[in-house]
């Protein structure tokens, strides 16, 4: 068990994500200068989506871990958004 | 529930009463099946008679069958438990309207005309919407022999209920939500009356006008009974979650305004501010925030009647 | 270990640490002295309940006062259902038989993070000492109902902080366990252990895990808005500052309609494996039952609203959560299903643990069939906060879980303590104590029909037949609970020794001597092909 | 502790301990999940409030605050690598500047909690209840108890790595048993996720 190989990344990986991270983060402030209208809400959670993608891939290394770990991150995730969507049914048609 | 006399209350009963009955028909199927087919099992299968068992260690036909009887069941149950509640959430839109206030722990009725009672009077045969204004926290209007509940929440839009009353006679009417203390006492009643009787109570303003023009006395009382007063206070010095009346005019009280504790005899001016903002004084040995403004709901001239009452009780 | 004969073992019970006596058990590390001990603390709060439900019934017995005034009738309400939820079903079986079986029935020496277990127990102790707290000392006991619903909750004058923050830690305790038991079955289960051949208790308990982890932190996070709200007014559930109460009480259930079935899936869990033991004979469906088990773990997270169909929701909330309700049920069907075929041509050994579960099958019917007449919309809406649902829960929560609590006991007791009880005493007690149930609720469905709402201290002249009836039943039951525990506690200390495996019982933990090692297994046992926890 | 028999109880499973902590995460995840839910419910009762509320504060101490918690994330990262490559001190230097960065993000939040206060903005205030729409105070309460929240996990996740610092400095934790330091890395990683999150909900979307 102890002996399982350990991936190691390379520091360069780390830059180059937080690279992407800052210009997305500098790119969704910019897009919020522009009027989207309803759109404002959906566009800035893309962004911010996009980036803990970023983060859960690289930095919390779920593209080395095994399978069964990303898929129950995956299974959290959509239990989280099943329970906003659950409690939207209320709002959305009151 | 099913006894004679309360089934056609009210336009709703047929249709929860069905859906009861479907679910409790199912239910008392499947529990008596089941637990003979147990029994019978434990006794053939005992060990004494069956020393020595097979083993089966599944049948997926089985699995499938008591999967999809179940389920067909169920969304028969589901079927009708929406059928019997869909009418409920739309009124008609020519629907008597009844405002209900309530508070911990009095329920009050103002009519169209103005008129307010602590007591629920409906004409039977028509349509009634009840419109739903919780004051302090959640309370919940249930009448059992008409099948309908709804929750009363403060703040929320659109709060109502509706229904209508098929048979003359009193039902009862309680809070289903736990509202505090004396939730258990928050109850009063429903009285259906036929459309012509309804129809001149409801006009019948002379007696109120009469009381008025003698007794202001009479009219205070009348007010606090109808609006609720006595959940929390008595007239006799017992206490119950607000000081009693008893004595109270002229009276010498400490009171706690803004931290800080002062002496105040009992005024109308004092009165007012009790009524209109009770948490600027907040009287010795009490709770803040229980008793709520009044403002909007009691007149200056209910107050000055409600005044005229306390001041008679020694 | 250093020696065969099982006298000389130092067992769990026996052996000699660095702390002696008391200290050696609140110390311990070991998982079988950590589920005594939730055994020991969850049955003295579980008394403190029962003392307080008397309390109830013995009010109710007339209208009027007859006991307690109306402040004390609501707090007692309150902190039974606090102290029976939070502190004795929802910890219930995972803490006491999940901590003790667990690792032996998966042949580990312990679970993961034995360290983080002993935690879990001491905030399980504190949780229970600052509700304690709120009882004792400050404005008076809080009176809010286990719902805590915004806004009274903090409206209210009583001392409501200490037991919401209690809640809060008792809360985060179950989040350890739950973490605990799902790495330990993720990682520690022994050479040949297949998923596909674990026990099913130990399924379900991995099934609960996960709504452990899900929705306990939601209830959490609201209670902690609630003592917030009490303590600045931030406004979040108060509609005098813009605030949603029904908003409160959408998170409230989305965890407590899933602390339910962390209720209820470790005592199926535990009925799974009594019946094929005393049918001595491979159980029915092992497959159905653990789809079964993760069907109800998933679906039961999202059917949270049917406990709100007055409170103000949307129509469509409302047709959405009745049709999951009804979908949720289903699996609970199939389950009752497989059990009763499991004794089908098997060879049944009437003990005392085998009644225990058939009685739970009954009362769990009812219980669970109640519950589709509340999840139909139509007759919801008539018997909501009603004496039916007060029946509906009691038939299921204490039914069920009550029930398969006391199967489980009789059946692993043998292995716990490694001492006998008095079959005849045991089976006296069951008998007095299903009687004196039946007479308690059953009464209760009636009075909700009739229309009798539920948390009140005083009721009409109507009411009273039914609840004179129901009063009568607690006294049978009481007395039927009395039995049972002296004769347990009896015989934990002078019983006959028990056998290693007394039933026959083909799971893993029959295989160590009872009481079990120090660390469960010389040697981590190792399953071949044709081993499987149900092949007799 | 009392295993005095014998038995070596110090079975390292590196797996084991990380999915532990991805379950703690999950548990986490849900915490904060709530409070997005609340936020979200509200957003839609009271959009306009929201929007006008969301002005008061400044994008710009947010994109900063944002910016600082994505380099801290990366230097963390990155000193798992290096101590898997045996680099002591870099490891070290690495987590040191993760904390000195998380301890710069709790300052640059106290300067801006503290303008507020001293605007009269915070929960309960008279100011708020008096001059703000329903709406607002909701923004605002929000505000407070999610970053505050979120602050707390801050102060949790330093101290976590202060201690994994002082076992990396002690040998406890090195190349072969890195398990510490990854999962207190997962730890700010998360932190850095809700903060991803927060600041487009509260800064950005006005
Ligand atoms: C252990 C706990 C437990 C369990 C397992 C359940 C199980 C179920 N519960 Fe219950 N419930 C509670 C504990 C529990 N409940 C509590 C504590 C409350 C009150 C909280 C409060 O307000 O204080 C409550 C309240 C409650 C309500 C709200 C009542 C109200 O306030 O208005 C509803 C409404 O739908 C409901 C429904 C159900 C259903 C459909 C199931 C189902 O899962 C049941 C499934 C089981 C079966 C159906 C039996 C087996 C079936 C067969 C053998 C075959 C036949 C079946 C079919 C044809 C489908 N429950
Ligand atoms: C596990 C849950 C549980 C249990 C066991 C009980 C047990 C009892 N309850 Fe219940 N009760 C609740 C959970 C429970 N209750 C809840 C959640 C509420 C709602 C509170 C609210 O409205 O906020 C409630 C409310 C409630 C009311 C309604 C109050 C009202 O609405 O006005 C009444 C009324 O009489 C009552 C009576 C009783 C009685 C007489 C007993 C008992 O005294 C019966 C005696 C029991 C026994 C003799 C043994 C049972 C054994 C086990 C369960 C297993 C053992 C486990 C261990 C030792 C760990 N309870
Ligand atoms: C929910 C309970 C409640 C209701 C209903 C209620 N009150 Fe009160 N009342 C209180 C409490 C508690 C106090 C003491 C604390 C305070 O002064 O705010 C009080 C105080 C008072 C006082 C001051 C008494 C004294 O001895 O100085 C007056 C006058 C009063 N109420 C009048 C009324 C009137 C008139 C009504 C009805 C229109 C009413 N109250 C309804 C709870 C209530
Ligand atoms: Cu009003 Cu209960
Ligand atoms: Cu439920």
């Amino acid at each position: 068990m102890s002996n399982e190989k350990h991936h190691i990344v390379p520091y360069r990986v780390y830059v180059f994500v937080l690279l992407g991270l800052i210009a997305l983060t500098l790119l969704s402030i910019e897009i919020t200068h522009i009027d989207l209208g309803s759109l404002t809400v959906a566009g800035a959670m893309v962004f911010a989506a996009v980036k803990s993608y970023l983060v859960l891939t690289w930095f919390m290394h779920l593209k080395y871990d095994k399978p069964y770990i990303v898929t129950m991150v995956i299974f959290v995730f959509a239990v989280f958004a099943v329970t906003i969507v659950v409690t939207f049914l209320d709002y959305l048609y009151r | 529930m099913y006894s004679s006399e309360i089934t056609q209350a009210s336009n709703f009963v047929k249709g929860v009463d069905t859906v009861f009955l479907i679910t409790l028909g199912v239910s008392f199927f499947f529990l008596i099946a089941l637990t003979v087919v147990m029994l019978i099992f434990i006794y053939k299968y005992n060990r004494k008679r069956n020393p020595k068992p097979t083993q089966i260690e599944g049948s997926t036909s089985l699995e499938i069958v008591w999967t999809v009887i179940p389920f067909l069941l169920t969304m028969l149950m589901f079927y009708y438990g929406w059928v019997g509640y869909k009418p409920m959430r739309k009124a008609p839109s020519d629907a008597m309207e009844v405002t209900v206030y309530g508070r911990m722990w009095n329920f009050s009725f103002e009519y169209e005309n103005g008129k307010r009672t602590d007591t629920l009077y409906l004409p039977k045969d028509k349509a009634v919407k009840l419109n739903l204004v919780a004051m302090d926290v959640l309370h919940s209007l249930y009448i059992p022999a008409f099948r309908v509940k709804q929750d009363m929440v403060p703040g929320l839009e659109n709060n109502f209920m509706w229904f209508e009353p098929q048979r003359v006679g009193e039902y009862e009417l309680f809070c289903a939500e736990y509202c505090g203390l004396q939730h258990s006492y928050m109850y009063t009643s429903v009285k259906v009356m036929e459309d012509s009787a309804f129809q001149s109570w409801m006009v019948d303003t002379t007696q109120v006008v009469a009381e008025n023009i003698d007794s202001p006395t009479a009219t205070g009382r009348r007010i606090m009974q109808n609006i609720g007063c006595f959940a929390c206070h008595t007239t006799d010095g017992s206490k119950l979650v607000g000081p009693s009346f008893k004595g109270i005019w002229g009276e010498e009280v400490t009171v706690t305004t803004g931290g800080k504790e002062r002496q105040v005899t009992v005024d109308e001016e004092y009165i007012r501010r009790s009524i209109y903002d009770p948490n600027a004084d907040v009287v010795d040995g009490f709770n803040k925030g229980l008793m709520l403004s009044y403002e909007g709901q009691l007149s200056e001239e209910d107050i000055e009647n409600i005044i005229e009452y306390l001041k008679t009780l020694h | 270990m250093n020696s065969t004969s099982i006298e000389n073992v130092a067992n769990y019970l026996k052996y000699k640490g660095k702390y002696k006596g008391l200290l050696g058990w609140i110390f311990s590390t070991d998982h079988k002295r950590i589920g005594l001990l939730y055994l020991y603390s969850m049955a003295t709060m579980f008394s403190v309940g029962v003392l307080l439900g008397l309390a109830m019934k013995l009010e109710l017995l007339a209208p009027g006062k007859t006991i307690m005034d109306a402040q004390s009738y609501n707090a007692t309400f309150t902190v039974h259902g606090v102290i029976m939820i939070f502190m004795v079903v929802v910890p219930g079986l995972p803490a006491v038989f999940g901590n003790f079986l667990l690792p032996i029935m998966i042949g580990a020496k312990d679970v993961a993070f034995p360290k983080l277990n002993l935690l879990s127990w001491w905030l399980y102790v504190a949780g229970v000492f600052l509700v304690l707290a709120a009882l004792l000392f400050g404005p008076g006991t809080p009176d809010t109902g286990w719902t805590f619903y915004a806004p009274y909750s903090f409206k209210t004058g009583t001392n409501m902080l200490p037991a919401v923050f209690g809640a809060f830690v008792l809360g985060f305790s179950s989040i350890l366990t739950g973490l605990n038991f799902l790495v330990t079955i993720h990682r520690l289960r022994c050479p040949g252990l297949k998923w596909s051949k674990l026990p099913l208790f130990v399924w379900t308990l991995y099934g609960t895990a996960w709504i452990q982890l899900l929705a306990t932190p939601v209830v959490g996070i609201t209670l902690v808005l609630i003592a917030l709200e009490r303590l600045f007014g931030v406004g979040i559930f108060d509609p005098a500052m813009g605030g949603d109460p029904i908003l409160y009480q959408h998170l409230f259930w989305i965890y407590s309609h899933p602390a339910v079935y962390i209720m209820i899936l470790p005592a199926m869990g535990a009925i799974s494996e009594i019946i094929p033991t005393f049918s001595q004979k491979h159980i029915f469906g092992y497959k159905a039952l653990i789809a079964s088990t993760m069907a109800i773990a998933f679906v039961g997270y999202l059917v949270w609203g049917h406990h709100m169909f007055t409170a103000g929701m949307s129509g469509t909330a409302q047709y959405y959560f009745s049709l999951l309700t009804f979908i949720v049920a289903i699996p609970s069907a199939i389950k009752v299903f497989n059990w009763i075929s499991t004794m089908y041509k098997g060879s049944i050994n009437l003990q005392t643990p085998f009644y225990w579960a058939a009685s739970f099958i009954f009362v769990f019917l009812i219980g669970g069939l109640s519950g589709l007449v509340l999840g139909a919309l139509a007759a919801n809406i008539y018997v909501h906060d009603t004496a039916f649902v007060v029946a509906h829960f009691h038939y299921i929560v204490f039914g069920g879980t009550g029930f398969a609590f006391f199967a489980a006991i009789h059946y692993w007791f043998p292995k716990i303590f490694g001492r006998m009880y008095d079959k005849a005493w045991a089976n006296t007690g069951w008998i007095v104590f299903f009687i004196g149930f039946l007479t308690l609720y059953s009464p209760m469905f009636y009075l909700g029909m009739m229309g009798m709402p539920r948390r009140y201290y005083d009721y009409l002249q109507e009411f009273h037949g039914g609840n004179i009836l129901s009063t009568i039943g607690s006294w049978v039951l009481v007395t039927g609970f009395i039995i049972i525990i002296v004769n347990l506690v009896r015989s934990a200390r002078i019983g006959p020794k028990a056998e290693m495996n007394p039933w026959n019982g083909k799971t893993l933990e029959w295989t160590v001597p009872s009481p079990p090692p120090l660390e469960n297994f010389d040697e981590i046992p190792e399953l071949g092909e044709n081993d499987g926890p149900y092949n007799y | 502790m009392e295993k005095t028999n014998h038995v070596v109880h110090d079975h390292y499973d590196a797996e084991g301990s990380k999915i532990g902590m991805w379950f703690f995460i999950f548990t986490e995840l849900l915490l904060f999940g709530v409070l997005f839910v609340i936020y979200s419910v509200y957003r839609y009762m009271n959009s306009d409030a929201f929007h006008l509320a969301a002005l008061e504060l400044d994008t710009f101490i947010g994109a900063v605050n944002t910016i600082i918690l994505l380099v801290s994330s990366m230097t963390i990262a990155m000193s798992t690598t290096a101590l898997q490559k045996g680099n002591k001190p870099f490891t070290l230097l690495l987590s040191g500047i993760t904390l000195l960065l998380g301890i710069v993000f709790l300052v640059n939040k106290y300067f801006e909690w503290g303008a507020k206060f001293d605007h009269g903005i915070y929960p309960g205030s008279a100011h708020l209840t008096e001059t703000f729409s329903q709406g607002e105070i909701l923004f605002f309460g929000l505000y407070f108890i999610m970053t505050g929240l979120h602050a707390l996990h801050i102060i949790i996740g330093l101290v976590l790595i202060s201690v994994t610092m002082w076992k990396i400095n002690s040998g406890k934790v090195h190349a072969e048993r890195a398990a510490l330091l990854e999962n207190s890395g997962l730890y700010w990683h998360l932190v850095d996720i809700i903060w991803i999150f927060l600041f487009p909900l509260f800064y950005l979307i006005t």
